[in-house]
């Protein structure tokens, strides 16, 4: 006996919709990501950092790497860190990222290092300098990165990744010192009201998990961001059209979902 | 001008200030919360009353899980819950299956435990309450919980076999239950996907209140029987079954650090605003 | 008896004072407490699943449950992480736990977080008053309005962009409510100045 | 042997396993839903040791502080003494009981308790400092906290009765609607990540040599 036909059909629609646009990622025109202002602003940041000769601050967030509810974030929290990376090597900035999680630490410095191996700077790659594990424990956590920001004065803070409590400990500090701030969380929505008060770009939920794809241009991740867009169209087809059929008293569709 | 000038300097003032003074101002409101108190009316959420009413509307003898996920850090108000539930469940005789998904529960789940049964003499361990204690993995102990306790675990917290204790006649598993009321530090999101979905046992979620307004698509989609919103369940909770404890208590705490924080937000657009305006003089 | 616990409450005294000097200044007493602080819960967690790897393999086995042997020697197995030649094992164990993690959070999260609120929203409305459809449309354009936002495959223009807009002003009535739930400032004060009280014999 | 070292195996293993417990949520039949309490059983098991192994890496990260006898290095060797205090007096079953409960409630419990309060004081500074009015957004967002704020806080209750009403009016529908839409969007973006990791494309969980306790 088969129950929760709706589901299994907005699965194999998921899938099959995945498929599709790795298939076009290798094709000709591979499908392109919109505009999204807060990542277009990472560019600007790594200039101004250059410009003002101050470091720029970039946390891949404080999730954990094996917990499936923050392992998408943090995945999209070491792609921006790569960017990033590649940006500082490029220009020369200087970098400075905080890691949490001893399980984010290899992940962190391995990106890094391949950023700038990539940009022919390996001799200007400084491990410990660059990433550098707190401790696990919050409290203790943001309250070291709190004093760092007030230290170093970063010129640019970039957050994208898995938040919770103690954001405001260092995006507070980070406006005060004039630094250029850019927050991201995805999944834990209570954090970006803090982000909204007082960053100045936002990346709102779902976008966090489009940035590692936005950022690396790399078809694979690009085809697993775009691919939900089909669920997401059919979700309001079916919204739109439930809802007259509500109106005029028909339950047709709501039984057949609830199938 | 001169006015201007004065605003203009309390405004510096207040922006340069030691925010410690901040602190300490706290501390002057919570001494004073235990003083003088404010007229602050309970009015009951409708998603906590409709919890009260379904947990009154189950028939005797039935299960509820009180599933507990959270830390010391917050057992100060979750003891006051825990006790409230116990003593609920208790007085319309519903037997209670206590099981943790973090850490540290089993303590404290012990502390109210021995606690609850010096309360209900009449109530005895095995019969019409049962402790399982802790299961880590989060989202999979709570699968194989809510599938087949079997799979999990031979044994309750102190060692003895449930199999044989007359609460778990006929109940394998979570799904054989009749409510779960789920006290977490954690979004109901897993309890709902392990417990709600597959099964349809009805939750009760009892998360912080930021997390309650988050769970509020569940109820409207009825994956979720009711809702108590953190702190401010507790209170309204305790003053429907007219059990004053630490939410009514602390509640007058809660008024005055609200009208602390509206003057805080309150003076700091005025400087925003002032500020505006001197910036537009110059 | 009442030696021990006015010892614990002077103790319990000490560690608050010790946490709260953080405002002051960072100092040895603060971090004295943060060290407490995490040694004893690292303690805790690892006699809480001591108990628990107890309770699930060991007692099972001996009545029987001998197919839970697997887990244990999955679950031994991570030791071998620090062996090289041998570190191919644990990552046998990572794989079972993501797979069902991953098994259960995709399943939950099809059923609970998208179908079933799609079929809460387009539920049958009971007295189709004009308050009620006004009401009814409002919830959906703002849902819709939040998904259209989320379209990563279409620029933010023409049509889409003034949704796109009412969308994102959307999420920010739900991020501000989110915020005005939070601003529970100075309860856990209540409980500390009670302690500490009692330490002194005033009961409040 | 050297199939036993092949990655492809551990993507095997995470496939077989999600496409399983994803069928017993569709296909209504018992030996399905078998395999997904015992997996999810066996899971936990495994989870219990992660915790086990995460407490031994901190104490090794701390001896070798006090090995090297660097900064506060008596702070972690009291860290690590008041590790194996506390295990040893936690599984030393009922005679140590009083004792480990000793410590629980007059030490652990009170600074937690005051940890928490520590966090709560942290957001004073920041609501006078950025609760400011900039923006259309940042205005939307100090409104709608302003009110559901007084909607918990009762105060208001007795100021004008209206308020609570319309607190609960703006969870109920507005909230609850934007909640829905960002749920669904969020739920579609986690499970297409979900699926790479179990058709194993996530380059990213390409096993360096983790720590694999967090």
């Amino acid at each position: 006996m088969i129950e929760k036909i709706s589901v299994l059909v907005m699965l194999v629609v998921l899938v099959v919709s995945y498929a599709y646009f790795i298939q076009k990622g290798k094709g000709p025109n591979p499908a392109q990501i919109r505009r999204i202002p807060a990542l277009d602003a990472v560019d600007e940041a790594v200039a101004r950092a250059v410009e003002m000769e101050r470091p720029v601050l970039c946390i891949p967030g404080w999730g954990r790497i094996l917990d499936l509810e923050m392992f998408p974030e943090s995945m999209a929290g070491i792609s921006t860190l790569n960017y990033v990376a590649r940006l500082t090597a490029r220009y020369g900035a200087e970098l400075i990222s905080t890691i949490r999680f001893p399980a984010m630490l290899p992940y962190a410095e391995d990106t890094v290092e391949q950023a700038y191996i990539a940009e022919g700077k390996r001799d200007e790659f400084k491990r410990s300098e660059m990433v550098r594990y707190i401790t696990s424990d919050q409290v203790p956590y943001y309250t070291h990165v709190m004093g760092l920001v007030a230290r170093e004065r970063p010129a640019a803070s970039i957050m994208i990744g898995y938040f919770s409590g103690g954001v405001m400990q260092i995006c507070e500090p980070g406006r005060s010192v004039g630094s250029l701030q850019i927050g991201g969380c995805a999944s834990n929505v209570a954090i970006l009201p803090y982000f909204i008060i007082t960053c100045d770009y936002v990346l709102m939920s779902e976008e966090v998990y489009a940035a590692g794809a936005y950022l690396t241009k790399d078809p694979e991740m690009m085809a697993g961001t775009v691919c939900g867009d089909v669920n997401k169209l059919i979700a309001i087809i079916l919204l739109l059209i439930g809802t007259l059929f509500a109106y005029v008293r028909n339950d047709l569709l709501f039984e057949l979902l609830r199938m | 001008m001169s006015g201007k000038k004065g605003l203009g300097a309390f405004f510096d003032w207040l922006d340069k200030m030691d925010k410690r003074y901040l602190y300490l101002v706290v501390w002057f409101f919570v001494i004073l919360s235990n003083i003088v108190f404010l007229p602050f009316p309970i009015v009951p959420s409708p998603t906590t009353q409709t919890s009260i009413n379904y947990i009154n509307s189950l028939p005797e003898g039935s299960r509820v899980i009180y599933s507990c996920a959270f830390r010391i850090s917050s057992w100060w108000s979750d003891k006051p819950a825990t006790m409230l539930v116990l003593n609920h469940c208790f007085m319309n005789n519903l037997k209670v299956i206590m099981v943790s998904f973090e850490p540290d529960g089993p303590s404290m789940l012990d502390e109210a435990l021995t606690e609850i049964m010096e309360q209900w003499p009449d109530k005895k361990y095995g019969e019409d309450i049962i402790h399982f204690g802790f299961f880590p993995g989060f989202e999979a102990a709570m699968a194989a919980f809510a599938g087949d306790i079997n799979t999990l675990t031979t044994t309750d917290y102190y060692g003895n076999t449930w199999k044989d204790m007359p609460i778990m006649e006929g109940i394998n598993g979570g799904k054989d239950c009749q409510l779960i009321v789920d006290k977490t530090w954690w979004i109901a999101d897993y309890i709902v996907r392990q417990f709600a979905a597959p099964y349809g046992v009805p939750v009760i979620y009892w998360g912080g209140a930021s997390y309650a307004i988050r769970a509020l698509p569940y109820f409207s989609a009825g994956l979720v029987e009711g809702i108590f919103f953190g702190f401010y369940g507790l209170a309204e909770y305790e003053s429907i079954m007219k059990m004053p404890g630490i939410g009514v208590k602390y509640l007058n705490t809660v008024n005055w650090g609200f009208l602390y924080i509206v003057i805080l937000i309150v003076l700091g657009n005025l400087a925003y605003i002032h500020e505006k305006l001197a910036g537009r003089g110059e | 008896m009442d030696l021990i616990n006015s010892f614990g409450l002077w103790l319990g005294t000490f560690f608050i004072l010790a946490v709260l000097s953080y405002v002051y200044k960072e100092n040895v007493f603060y971090r004295f407490g943060e060290y407490s602080f995490v040694s004893i819960s690292l303690a805790v967690q690892a006699v809480s699943s001591y108990k628990s790897i107890i309770g699930t393999c060991i007692t099972p086995m001996s009545v029987g449950r001998y197919v839970m042997i697997i887990p244990f020697f999955l679950g031994l197995a991570l030791f071998l992480r620090y062996y090289r030649k041998l570190a191919f094992i644990p990552r046998w164990s990572i794989a079972l736990m993501t797979g069902v993690g991953s098994g259960l959070a995709i399943r939950g999260l099809i059923d609970t977080n998208f179908v079933q609120q799609i079929i809460a929203a387009i539920a049958p409305i009971p007295s189709l008053t004009p308050y009620e459809i006004a009401l009814n449309t409002l919830v959906l354009f703002m849902t819709v309005s939040i998904i259209a936002y989320f379209l990563f495959l279409f620029e933010q223009r023409g049509i889409l962009y003034p949704i796109a807009r009412i969308g994102r002003w959307s999420m920010m009535i739900f991020f501000g409510a989110t915020l005005g739930s939070t601003l529970l400032i100075g309860l856990p004060f209540n409980d500390l100045l009670r302690r500490i009280l009692q330490t002194f014999g005033i009961t409040l | 042997m050297s199939i036993l070292r092949d990655r492809r195996l551990n993507d095997i293993i995470v496939f077989i396993i999600a496409v399983i417990i994803i069928a017993s949520y569709i296909i209504v039949w018992a030996p399905l839903r078998t395999f997904t309490s015992e997996a999810s059983a066996w899971g936990s098991v495994i989870a219990g040791f992660t915790m086990f192994v995460g407490a031994i890496s901190a104490a090794v990260y701390h001896v070798n502080k006090v090995i090297r006898r660097e900064e506060d290095w008596w702070l972690n060797a009291y860290f690590v003494a008041m590790l194996f205090i506390m295990f040893f007096l936690g599984i030393g079953g009922v005679g140590t009981k009083q004792a480990y409960n000793f410590i629980f409630t007059n030490i652990y419990r009170q600074i937690g308790t005051a940890t928490s309060a520590l966090g709560g004081l942290f957001l004073i500074s920041a609501f006078y400092r950025s609760f400011r009015l900039q923006n259309i957004e940042a205005g939307i967002v100090i409104v709608s906290a302003v009110i559901v704020g007084f909607t918990f806080a009762t105060v208001a209750g007795s100021m004008s009765p209206l308020i609570k009403p319309m607190g609960i009016w703006l969870l109920t529908y507005p909230t609850m609607a934007a909640m829905r839409g960002i749920m669904m969007c969020i739920a579609i973006g986690a499970v297409a990540i979900s699926l790479r990791v179990v058709l194993g494309m996530e380059r990213g969980l390409r096993p360096i040599e983790e720590d694999v306790t967090q």
